[in-house]
């Protein structure tokens, strides 16, 4: 079966400075992939490379076989991917409401709306006139997800999602994907913790200084595979 | 007293017609745009000069003044794509720097083509007509119909920018550039397009300047100021707050002009410090929508 | 005595109560952990300690003097160091540069002095090989790193920490930890705030939880975590 | 760990200190041989190039670009004509007196201006600028709107009259290069620069942001004072139009982003080549003034960094190095400052 | 042979560029008058024209005079047009010992507005042009002509001539209500103003029937069409400066027709040039002919200017400064502009002055949309009147 969305050699470059040297990746429609790797091993960059906010040769990265590398990345966007960026990223002058509705500027069609998001993060409900900037680190976190899945994206791809977030919220956010995926949307996840990866994932890539070092069915990657794919010893 | 106060609201609509093309362009872009009072000045040379070519009527200025709004559209469409967006950022000095490198060409352009004598619209007698109300009252048909447009404008704007997907994107894109991408705006056409929609505003603030008193090559910097007050008393991103801030500039200035006419401008200025000292953020900062 | 001590500190935005007569006291040598659902108010409480936010009521004593009018930097020199839950970088410098800023001014040393004091710390916070970098280039958990190291630049009597694990894999989690118990062995007092709760677990003396800016509990770390209400309101698990 | 080791300066560097002594050693000997015209130039370069020296230190690293700046300059020549003229002063010691003045003064105007940020600070700059250039047009004693002439230099032979002008403005450039080297080279110098980059985070970091802040905006009106003081000693007349006008912001922006902001050669080479262009091309009016603003234009949108910061990027030139480079200890771990 | 320099500065560009528009012209002509060059204490020498731009500002008028001395090393200096040029241009020469004959600025600005001090006088500069006295009487004469309240409103900014014009001792308010006419000055203001409603709103409250002043063009513009807003209609307008150029009237559209203003030299004046010996109508018709613009008053001046430097320069000893100073000061010479000698004709040693009438613009018959007519000559008898002056 042809991929949702893959990659071939993908090289990115910060500048001079070589970040990816050439990542193979496949996504297939409806499953939960996470990346990991140590700090600095170029997941964000990955992912910044898949939505043209990173330039990408353009043959190397296609979606629905279509190549898209190399792409605006509103025309990246328009055509079906999301990104939870690190670090959240609000509008800061928008209120909670108006950053959700930046969301679906791309005008897709699809499930998610106002009103899903709130159902998913009730929290935001109340601040929901709120400027984004007062919003406590944790529910602004919840607001760049339910931003991007108002675009109703196919792959929806999300940097450090837990990031900053209290485990009562993690566990919503992670119990939420699933619920997601099954209306037929397809996640990468970005994630440190790794037991969070094996457990929320079906595959997963580990990065290790640009480069893919291991890939494999979650379940079945064993503690030492990872630590060795980690650290390259 | 009441002409005081008429007086004042008329010159405060002016004011806010020169600043609403500086409070989008401040808005939206953060981009400080020390040509302003230029391209009024240079709006206004456009229109004198269409009007040698056609002829001075009613009709024709209609006619240039209709044809001078989208040719302004695409001119600051243009001029935000292809220059200005190459100094947009966090750091205030490359927009500051090239818009006062444009307001010196401009003025040394206007001043080749047009040379240092100050030109004026010929309005047919429109701009000396008046409304007498009442015994001392009289106000001028032009500078009501200033105050109205700059009332109507501020109006459209507001609704533009709070109420429509346009203004929230307008908002989006200059908080942050790279993400508004991510949500599938092209940021560069945003920006074009609001700098066009207020290049249309500064076409009109320079057609109805034109016809109001003579505009030379070396107005410009004195306009800029008198928009930028209006602006920043009123609140950046509020278009009400332009206008409130325009009609305190206006009521400020009569009053120091009914002082002594040599302190009139410096009571507005110091009116404008004050306001920043007590409220720095402006008077009306930034509506929600 | 306390080195730390809050008096029924409170601030409000409007109509929010974010900080909500919060009392509190950190005795010297001890490291504190908070704890809270996001939004809880910790951050502010931070910001409240170390002068980047004025108090709406109440009194913040360190060191037994009272220091609620002081601006920031007065109780940075005074031991007060901090670091950022959004990593405050300057950006435009060297790495090193913004270790020795901090050694200079919050720490009160000679440039000289300065720079012996900046390599140590980068060495510790495994800094020291992008030394020379623009601080701006760093990745995420590099600035993290980066705030700690600044805040550990100004020899501090008392570290604030705001999420500095999250992010963090195992082992490099692991690592975090003991680093930071090589920093209480010097006699440094440390409040912490931390989602990433098995690394707090691993080091606090004591721990702290706030909701809806009012003091949810506070006492030893197994107690608290197995206090009903924050196993409930924090950790999601059932009571 | 061994003794640490930082690296704060190059060949390049030091030769250029030689040359630089070398230089003014010259220049002060300029009066005895060169032609009058020359001296008047270089008393004219001098004005703004230390105008936008300070300039520099206000905006490229104080972070606070202001287009007031001729608040000071007019100022300094407004003193240092009422010392001469109604103080009975010596119009050359008058210059710098006029100019502690003006940075006296600067310290209340801090306090409207510092309640402003990024491109309100701008324009509430220059509206104070105004209302100093209003009020002065409004004093009588100095001539109001029309100005007034500097009397006190009557009577002085020419020959002395220049070459006082001359050393005096050699000795203000050289001051001000220096003074603004060692400043930013000293631990001053790091917190302007982390002010600049962050002023929340510097202020956790134990730097008295706002003191510094101040210290550098009188610094920079003390300079703008005495460029203004000096310029006016030259010109003889001064008039509220022509001292508190915007065009000389203007001209120190142009200069500074020329040659390259927030680096001491960027001035410099901003200077020469404003001297140069005006020195060939000023005849031609309103073309000269034209190009001027192309340049400007097409400066700061092809390279943001000036001619001096593009040599620096490309060649690694640096003649006034105020980084701190932590040079590696035996196992050479640290990677490069730039990536290749 | 040798060449000397003559250095002329005006504003050719800025606010004040219409003082400086004909200048170009009259120096291709004086390149033509001159091409023999002149014999200066019998040594010949090639004369050349630097012409320098004060761009309308002070600043740079100072630099490029001084400039024209240091580098150029010009034998003498002309200037021309408002205080704003002349006098800084003038200062620089006093300070570097060069000789310096300026004009188009009337004495007052020029000598008090640089500090001169009546008893002494200048040692370098010289100047040429009427005074404030000359205006105020025919402004006066004009008004005496028709029936009005005698209730003057005053227009004066705070530049050069406005101050001086305003001045409580030097200017109009002591001779205006001497001769029984009531001033009313609501003060100083800005150029540039938007608004005049605090004057017209004043103007009114006082029954002002004649309104006075020296403002630029922008203003004029700007007071005209909202005293008509306002209702304000006085009955005799005169103003100096703003009224000047035709370009200016032009762009006052209707407004402009009947509005009064000084003339210091028009086509009527029955003088001659001793360089060309052309007389004032032929200048003039040669300068339309040349440019295809209507004349402008300065055109009689900046010939003048060339007139007297001719011949000063052929009178001098030598190129030394001193001696060129001296054969300035012994000028008497009949130029376009009339009589020039000082130390004789004029308040102090340094000034000489020349007739002044009163102008009135009337809707054109010929080519050009207004045309300024003489309305007043009581002044000065010789100049011929071709009209009595008409209330608005
Ligand atoms: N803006 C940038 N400029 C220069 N280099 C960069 C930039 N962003 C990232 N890099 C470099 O690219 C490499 C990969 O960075 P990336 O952010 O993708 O890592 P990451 O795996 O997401 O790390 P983390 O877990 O810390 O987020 C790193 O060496 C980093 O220093
Ligand atoms: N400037 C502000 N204006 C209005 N509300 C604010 C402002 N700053 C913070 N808040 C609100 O105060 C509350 C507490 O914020 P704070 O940052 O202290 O939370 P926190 O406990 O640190 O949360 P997290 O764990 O998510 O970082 C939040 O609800 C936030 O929205
Ligand atoms: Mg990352
Ligand atoms: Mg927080």
């Amino acid at each position: 079966m042809e991929p949702l969305l893959s990659t071939h050699g993908l090289q990115a470059f910060y500048g001079d400075a070589q970040a990816l040297f050439g990542i193979d990746f496949v996504l297939a429609r409806g499953e939960i992939v996470a990346v990991i790797g140590a700090n600095g091993a170029g997941k964000s960059t990955f992912l910044k490379a898949l939505t043209g906010l990173v330039k990408a040769p353009r043959a190397a990265v296609r979606f629905h076989g279509e190549v898209i590398g190399g792409l605006a990345p509103a025309e990246i966007v328009r055509r079906g991917l999301a990104l939870v960026p690190e670090g959240r990223r609000l509008f800061s002058s928008l209120s909670v409401e108006e950053n959700l509705q930046m969301g679906a500027a791309a005008r897709r069609p699809g499930a998610w709306s106002l009103r899903r998001v709130y159902e998913l993060f009730p929290a935001l409900l109340k601040r929901r006139r709120s400027p984004a900037p007062s919003l406590s680190g944790g529910e602004q976190q919840m607001v760049a997800i339910g931003r991007a899945l108002m675009g109703n994206p196919q792959v929806l791809l999300c940097d450090e999602l837990s990031l900053g977030l209290a485990p009562i919220v993690i566990r919503e956010v992670y119990q939420a994907l699933p619920r997601i995926t099954a209306e037929g949307m397809t996640v990468v996840v970005v994630e440190q913790d790794v037991q969070t990866a094996q457990r929320v994932s079906q595959r997963l890539y580990c990065l290790q200084e640009g480069r893919v070092s291991l890939t494999g069915a979650s379940g079945q990657l064993t503690r030492e595979q990872i630590s060795r794919a980690y650290f390259g010893v | 007293m009441l002409d005081l106060l008429a007086q004042a609201v008329l010159l405060g609509g002016l004011y806010t017609l020169f600043a609403l093309g500086q409070s989008l362009m401040f808005g939206v872009m953060r981009l400080t745009n020390t040509a302003h009072g230029d391209f009024i000045v240079l709006a206004a040379f456009a229109a004198v000069a269409g009007l040698m070519v056609v002829g001075s009527s009613g009709l024709a200025l209609a006619a240039v003044a209709l044809l001078l709004l989208p040719l302004a559209f695409g001119f600051g469409w243009a001029l935000q794509r292809y220059v200005l967006n190459g100094t947009l950022g966090r750091d205030p000095l490359p927009s500051l720097v090239v818009t006062f490198g444009l307001a010196v060409v401009i003025q040394n352009l206007l001043l080749e083509l047009f040379s240092a004598d100050p030109r004026s619209i010929e309005t047919g007698g429109f701009a000396t007509r008046s409304l007498a109300l009442g015994a001392d009252l009289r106000v001028g048909a032009l500078p009501l119909l200033v105050l109205l447009l700059a009332v109507a404008a501020t109006a459209a704007l507001q609704w533009l920018f709070s109420s429509t997907a346009l203004g929230r994107s307008f908002r989006a894109v200059s908080d942050d550039r790279e993400i508004a991408e991510l949500m599938g705006l092209h940021a560069d056409r945003v920006y074009a397009l609001a700098t066009g929609i207020a290049f249309v505003l500064v076409a009109l603030a320079g057609v109805l300047q034109a016809m109001r008193t003579t505009v030379s090559p070396s107005d410009g910097p004195l306009l800029l100021l008198f928009a930028f007050e209006a602006v920043i008393i009123g609140g950046m991103g509020s278009f009400w707050g332009t206008l409130a801030g325009g009609m305190l500039l206006g009521l400020a200035q009569q009053v120091g002009f009914r002082l002594d006419p040599g302190w009139g401008i410096w009571f507005g200025h110091l009116v404008f410090l004050a306001v920043l000292v007590l409220r720095p953020q402006g008077l009306w900062p930034k509506t929600r929508g | 005595m306390a080195l730390l001590a809050l008096h029924a500190v409170s601030k409000s935005y409007g109509a929010l109560k974010v900080t909500d007569g919060i009392s509190l006291a950190v005795e010297e040598g001890e490291t504190l952990g908070i704890l809270g659902p996001n939004g809880a108010g910790k951050t502010t409480l931070f910001n409240l300690v170390s002068g980047d936010l004025r108090l709406d009521a109440g009194r913040i004593e360190y060191a037994g003097r009272d220091v609620t009018g002081l601006a920031p930097h007065q109780r940075c020199r005074a031991g007060i160091g901090r670091s950022y839950q959004v990593p405050q970088p300057f950006g435009a410098m060297t790495v090193f540069e913004n270790v020795v800023t901090a050694a200079c001014f919050g720490g009160g040393q000679s440039e000289r002095q300065a720079w012996r004091s900046a390599c140590e710390v980068l060495e510790e916070t495994g800094l020291l090989a992008q030394a020379n970098r623009l601080a701006g280039a760093l990745t995420l958990l590099d600035r993290k790193r980066l705030e700690l190291a600044r805040a550990l630049a100004t020899q501090p009597r008392l570290l604030l920490l705001d999420e500095i694990a999250g992010g963090l894999t195992e082992h490099e989690a692991g690592q975090l930890v003991a680093e930071l118990r090589r920093i209480r062995a010097r006699g440094i007092t440390m409040v912490w705030i931390e989602h990433v709760v098995h690394a707090l677990l691993a080091i606090a003396d004591r721990l702290f939880v706030i909701d809806f800016g009012r003091r949810l509990a506070d006492g030893p770390p197994q107690a608290v975590m197995s206090d009903p209400q924050v196993q409930r309101v924090y950790l999601g698990m059932e009571g | 760990m061994t003794e640490v080791m930082v690296e704060r300066g190059s060949r390049a560097h030091r030769a250029t200190l030689g040359v630089g002594v070398a230089l003014v050693a010259l220049a002060a000997t300029v009066p005895l041989w060169a032609d009058s015209s020359w001296m008047r130039e270089f008393v004219e370069i001098a004005c703004y190039f230390v105008f936008a020296m300070m300039w520099n230190l206000l905006a490229g690293y104080g972070g606070m670009v202001s287009i007031g700046q001729q608040a000071f300059f007019g100022l300094g020549g407004y003193a240092m004509l009422a010392l001469g003229n109604f103080a009975g002063f010596d119009p050359f010691l008058a210059v710098p007196v006029a100019a502690l003045a003006v940075a006296l003064l600067a310290l209340p105007v801090s306090w409207i201006a510092f309640r402003l940020q990024g491109g309100y600070f701008a324009i509430g700059t220059w509206v104070i600028a105004e209302v100093f250039r209003l009020s002065i047009a409004n004093v009588s004693a100095v001539g109001g709107g029309s100005g007034t002439t500097l009397t006190a230099l009557r009577g002085i032979p020419r020959a002395t009259r220049e070459s006082l002008t001359y050393w005096l403005a050699l000795s203000a450039v050289v001051a001000c290069i220096a003074g603004v080297y060692l400043f930013l080279r000293s631990k001053q110098g790091l917190a302007l620069q982390a002010i600049r980059d962050n002023e929340t985070a510097a202020e956790s970091q134990g730097i008295a942001v706002r003191r510094m802040k101040l210290a550098v905006y009188a610094v920079a009106a003390f300079g703008a004072g005495l460029a203004g003081a000096l310029y006016f000693l030259g010109n003889l007349r001064i008039s509220p139009d022509a001292a508190f006008s915007v065009n000389w912001t203007a001209f120190a922006i142009f200069m500074v982003v020329i040659g390259g902001i927030g680096r001491i050669e960027g001035p410099i080479v901003g200077a020469l080549v404003f001297w140069a262009l005006s020195r060939f091309f000023s005849d031609l009016g309103t073309w000269y003034l034209l190009g001027l603003g192309l340049l400007a234009i097409v400066v700061t949108l092809f390279f943001k960094q000036g001619l001096w910061g593009y040599a620096q990027q490309h060649w690694g030139w640096a003649l006034f190095p105020t980084q701190r480079r932590l040079v590696a200890p035996q196992n050479g771990a640290i990677t490069s400052r730039n990536p290749p | 042979a040798d060449t000397l320099k003559i250095g002329y500065v005006s504003p050719q560009t800025g606010p004040l560029a219409p003082f400086g528009e004909a200048d170009k012209w009259v120096i291709e002509q004086m390149k033509a008058a001159l091409k023999n060059g002149v014999t200066v204490g019998g040594k010949k020498y090639d004369v050349q024209v630097v012409l320098k731009d004060s761009q309308s500002s002070p600043n740079r008028a100072g630099e490029v005079a001084n400039d024209l001395i240091l580098k150029e090393k010009v034998a003498l200096i002309l200037t021309a047009g408002t205080p704003e040029t002349a006098n800084p241009v003038s200062d620089a020469c006093e300070l570097n010992e060069v000789p310096c004959i300026s004009s188009v600025v009337p004495w007052q600005p020029w000598f008090f507005g640089r500090k001169g001090d009546p008893a002494k006088g200048f040692q370098w500069t010289y100047h040429v042009f009427w005074g404030l006295e000359d205006v105020i009487a025919n402004f006066t004469n004009g008004w005496k002509s028709v029936p009005t309240n005698r209730k003057v409103g005053g227009l004066f900014p705070n530049d050069g001539d406005g101050n001086a014009w305003g001045d409580k001792e030097l200017g109009f308010p002591k001779p205006l209500s001497q001769m029984g006419f009531t001033l009313t000055d609501p003060g100083r203001f800005q150029n540039g103003t938007q608004d005049f409603s605090a004057q017209i709103a004043k103007f009114k409250a006082e029954g002002v029937e004649i309104v006075t002043g020296v403002v630029i063009p922008p203003d004029a513009k700007t007071f005209l069409t909202q005293a008509r807003q306002q209702g304000f209609r006085p009955k005799v307008i005169t103003l100096g400066k703003a009224l000047l150029f035709p370009g200016a009237i032009e762009a006052l559209g209707d407004l402009g027709d009947g509005l009064t203003t000084e003339v210091w030299w028009s086509p009527s004046h029955p003088f001659t040039s001793s360089l060309t010996k052309q007389s004032a109508k032929q200048l003039a018709d040669a300068y339309e002919a040349g440019t295809k613009r209507q004349w402008t008053q300065p055109i009689g001046f900046a010939h003048a200017l060339f007139e007297l430097a001719a011949s000063a320069l052929a009178r001098s000893k030598s190129l030394k400064n001193t001696d060129v100073r001296d054969a300035i000061a012994a000028t008497d010479l009949q130029t376009v502009v009339g009589q020039v000698k000082w130390g004789g004709q004029g308040p102090f040693r340094n000034v000489s002055k020349t007739p002044l009438v009163l102008g009135q613009w009337v809707k054109g018959k010929g080519k050009y949309r207004y045309e300024l007519v003489i309305v007043n000559n009581e002044a000065f008898k010789q100049i011929p009147a071709t009209a009595a002056l008409k209330p608005i």
